[in-house]
């Protein structure tokens, strides 16, 4: 099997899907059901085909339209592409089993625009495998605005007002960001005359004007991945959405503009990048981090709660790059494997607490926090599930998240930088606190009158239980898939 | 009051700074080395078109329209989605509105007009300037002053009709693509011989879909509910 | 200077003027303007720059094309989300902001 | 020469209606200069020898934005006009 061959359909099989839901819109469930699954199943099929054939022959590129770039537009399919391809089609069809069971029971009486979830599920998995693949500048851009609006479009699809407002607070913060990232794209077309990155990898030097671009890029892709403090629209929207948008926004949606940025630093902008706009990045995340916990803590809604987890484990993300920058190879080589393998390890951890959090609160009937009183005798599958995902997030032993940070503070350790070490320990300390503050809560005897729990369909527990299982495997088998999205990866080596 | 001026004076200093660096770094861009025009001349032979931007978008870069595309039917898809919700729409019965009859006489001469400039921007946008783009806006832009004016032309709804015009652009494009892919080469790599004619099926399927695309942004834009408030 | 040139000058103003609108402004309605606004410098700036000194370059034009018709479906889109939660709030700026 | 003198005049005048969309006090008349905002675009693009864009920008760029914008304003006018008609005071809805 040829991997080249095998990449457009990566895009093809989502946006066919796509189409497919809209011409089925107002078909009997069970054929949509039906059209849903199998889309899914193709997706995770081929997915799990490309990341083997990749595995076994090495990357590949494939010339859209048979113009090899710059003329025409290239897709990429290296090893970090091809695992986050897969990821996104695990995670997605968790997510679409999960909103299939709900809409199979909780249909009645719900609003009936959900009847174009499906389209826009689809078109989110097109933009996300876009994004992936990509390897040209203005592809990336149409590719962030598929995101952006399909992502809008999901959110606003929740329930009421509340959902509205966060819909409309977020497409004001993704346009400003897209724009942002429009006008670097255009001074480096104007400077450079092309938009294919592996061209631009060798053209970029430290002109002013590449600079602005960069810091353009950056700044916009940052608003795009709720950078503090640009982080504002982030938790309203995830915590608004309905559950399986929750968990899509806060895996993958964002993890899409911190590729890109991730890409462009350590790829194509090397030669620009500088020590100090890296400490500052990293600064940010570290802000985040601790911002992000503390606001979790305090939080009174569970989906809100989960939300502003996020933000805080965005924070470590971006933690890269004062790592790598300026650090010298070893110190880079870490701090690349530990972002990565953070990034894969958080997608299916926050996707199972979401997803979790979602069966709890359909449980108890509200999303409070101290509504929960009662439900870890009730609900101890959903519980369990978001405790795992809960021990990755924190980072503790065993699971993807304790390599990951593992990595990190190892990277930091090999660069001599103590003060990131402090940020990595504090922030384990405010998760570990909000995590606790969940199970505490579910494990008091409920008040008197309160304690009254519907029953869930099991398949919730099941599609929340199988990511959180993951994302607890990936801590014992983090070395080989983490060598393989590394590979072929221009880590910032050559610094100085 | 104070945090207005707040406000202001960090958006000002924002702004300033970003014109600023802007304004030098215009100033002083550095000469590229790669020439696309060049590239885009050269193989402009065997696009299929003469009209370059048209090579572009619908050849050399196609992909990039393709996801374009699916951009527009993001849209159009939350329009609906948000328009079914709404059981008391209140669309004024075209006969119910005054219509005046100079507006009439006007519309009713331009909007034929305005579909043959849509049907001649298709054609000529292969040789031209021109295009699906400008064509489908150009048919978006007559069924608004339709509906403005107060004709009763048909809405695009969630039935099954409308959305197959407003899918059609999008199900050609993915044909095309898939086809090319099945036939073991790149995707949208049309061949040579056929590459004009793919690109005017195409474009024609996109003037549909993109003008019904566009009406329907228009005309299913939520409506207050007349009386009735929360 | 080359009429080109002369054009990214003119987005480059445009661009810091509709940043400055997008950040005190606070109806949504105006916000868009400005968004809009913003999209124009910009397409001006990748035309003009790319053009200045080379002549006409298709490139760019077939970028700003897509970039048109992404602008107006980001824009309606905005604009519907905004009627209807107009219908439920009867307000035009997001609550954060109205509570400034 | 005369092309340049023309096109400073073109590029003041795209950025004073820019100017009047972003900052006139009534949204109404906001929007009619962006359209005419709009228009200024489309002779700019000619000027930048983009006839596709010059064609895209007027029909677009102007017509439908413009008529969405101005359906948006009757729209949200309905119920609140003071809001939607003039400058709005960002305390008013906090009272």
């Amino acid at each position: 099997m040829n991997g080249s061959a095998l990449l457009p359909w990566m895009l093809v099989v989502p946006l066919s899907w796509a189409t497919g839901t809209v011409l089925l819109a107002h078909r009997r469930h069970a054929y949509t059901h039906a059209f849903n699954t199998v889309g899914s199943l193709l997706l995770v099929a081929l997915a799990a085909t490309l990341y083997w054939v990749t595995r076994e022959h090495g990357p590949t590129t494939h010339a859209l339209g048979g113009w090899s770039a710059p003329l025409g537009i290239g897709l990429r399919a290296d090893g970090l592409a091809v695992t986050l391809v897969l990821l996104t089609a695990i995670v997605s069809g968790a997510c679409g089993w999960y909103a299939r069971t709900s809409e199979r029971t909780e249909r009645q009486g719900k609003g009936t625009s959900q009847r174009y979830f499906w389209p826009l599920f689809w078109l989110l998995i097109t933009a996300l495998n876009g994004i992936w693949l990509a390897d040209d500048l203005f592809n990336l851009y149409v590719g962030l605005e598929l995101l952006g609006l399909s992502a809008v479009g999901l959110v606003a699809l929740g329930d009421g007002e509340a959902s509205l407002s966060a819909a409309l607070r977020y497409l004001m913060a993704a346009l400003l960001g897209s724009l942002a990232y429009l006008l670097g794209v255009a001074l480096v077309y104007a400077s450079y005359g092309t938009l294919a990155l592996p061209e631009l990898a060798g053209l970029l030097s430290r002109e002013p004007i590449t600079q602005l671009a960069l810091a353009l890029m950056t700044v916009g892709l940052c608003l795009k991945t709720a950078l503090f403090p640009l982080h504002g629209w982030l938790p309203p929207a995830h915590g608004v959405a309905l559950t399986p948008v929750s968990a899509m926004l806060s895996a993958l949606v964002v993890k899409g503009s911190f590729y890109i940025l991730f890409r462009l630093w350590s790829d194509v902008a090397e030669s620009v990048v500088t020590p100090l706009a890296a400490q500052a990045l990293g600064a940010l995340g570290a802000g985040a981090v601790l911002w992000g916990g503390w606001q979790a803590l305090r939080e009174s809604s569970l989906k809100m709660l989960v939300a502003h987890s996020t933000v805080a484990q965005l924070g470590y993300l971006f933690l890269f790059f004062p790592l790598a920058v300026g650090t010298g190879a070893s110190a880079a080589a870490l701090a690349t494997q530990g972002m990565l393998l953070h990034l894969v390890a958080h997608a299916l951890a926050k996707s199972a607490m979401f997803l979790a959090s979602g069966t709890l609160i359909a449980s108890v009937g509200r999303g409070g926090v101290s509504d929960l009183a009662g439900v870890g005798r009730h609900m101890p599958m959903s519980l369990f599930a978001f405790g795992l995902a809960g021990v990755s997030l924190m980072g503790l032993p065993p699971s993807g998240g304790f390599n990951a940070k593992w990595l990190l503070l190892q990277s930091a350790l090999a660069g001599g930088q103590w003060l990131w070490l402090i940020v990595l320990l504090s922030g384990g300390l405010l998760t570990a606190g909000y995590v606790f503050r969940v199970f505490r809560e579910s494990f008091r005897d409920p008040d008197p009158g309160g304690g009254r729990f519907t029953t869930t369909p099991r398949a919730y527990d099941w599609v929340a239980l199988a990511l959180a299982t993951l994302s607890i495997a990936l801590g014992f088998a983090s070395r080989s898939p983490l060598a393989f999205m590394t590979n072929g990866l221009a880590v910032m080596v050559r610094g100085q | 009051m104070k945090q207005r001026l707040g406000r202001q004076l960090a958006a000002g200093a924002v702004s300033v700074s970003l014109g600023a660096a802007l304004w030098h770094a215009i100033g002083v861009r550095p000469t590229p080395l790669v020439s696309l025009p060049a590239l885009v001349s050269d193989a402009i032979p065997a696009s299929g078109v003469s009209h370059p931007v048209t090579a572009v978008l619908l050849n050399f870069r196609s992909y990039d329209t393709l996801l374009e595309i699916a951009v527009l039917m993001t849209a159009a898809v939350v329009a609906l989605a948000l328009r079914e919700e709404q059981t008391t729409r209140t669309d004024t019965p075209a006969s119910a509105r005054v219509r005046y009859v100079v507006l009439d006489t006007l519309v009713w001469r331009l909007v034929p007009l305005l579909v043959l400039v849509a049907g001649y921007l298709l054609w000529i946008g292969s040789k031209r300037p021109g295009g699906a783009f400008q064509a489908g806006s150009v048919l978006a832009g007559a069924a608004v002053l339709l509906r403005l004016s107060g004709f009763a032309i048909t809405p695009v709804d969630h039935r099954l009709v409308s959305r197959i015009a407003m899918t059609l652009g999008m199900v050609i494009f993915l044909c095309v693509a898939i086809g090319t892919a099945l036939a073991g080469r790149e995707l949208l790599d049309y061949p040579v011989a056929w590459s004009g004619a793919l690109i005017l099926v195409i474009e024609s399927a996109l003037t549909i879909s993109i003008g019904v695309v566009l009406f329907s942004l228009f005309d299913n834009a939520p409506q207050q509910p007349r009386g009735l408030s929360r | 200077m080359s009429a080109d040139r002369l054009y990214a000058y003119v987005g480059a103003a445009l661009v810091a003027l509709s940043l400055y609108a997008f950040l005190v402004h606070t109806h949504l309605l105006r916000r868009l303007l400005a968004f809009n606004v913003m999209g124009g410098g910009t397409f001006l700036i990748l035309v003009g720059l790319a053009q200045d000194g080379r002549g006409p370059d298709p490139v760019p034009q077939a970028l700003v094309l897509t970039g048109i018709v992404v602008a107006i479906s980001a824009t309606a889109l905005a604009i519907i989300l905004l009627r209807r939660w107009f219908v439920f709030s009867q307000a035009t700026a997001l609550p954060e902001d109205e509570a400034q | 020469m005369i092309g340049l003198t023309f096109d400073a005049l073109l590029g003041a005048a795209l950025i004073a209606t820019a100017t009047g969309a972003l900052f006139s006090r009534d949204l109404f008349r906001g929007v009619v200069l962006f359209v005419v905002f709009g228009l200024l675009m489309a002779l700019a693009w000619v000027r930048l020898q983009a006839p596709d864009l010059a064609l895209a920008e007027a029909a677009i760029g102007a017509g439908l934005t413009g008529a969405l914008l101005l359906d948006a304003i009757g729209h949200l006018k309905r119920r609140d006009a003071a809001d939607a008609g003039h400058e709005n005071s960002p305390s008013g809805g906090a009272s």
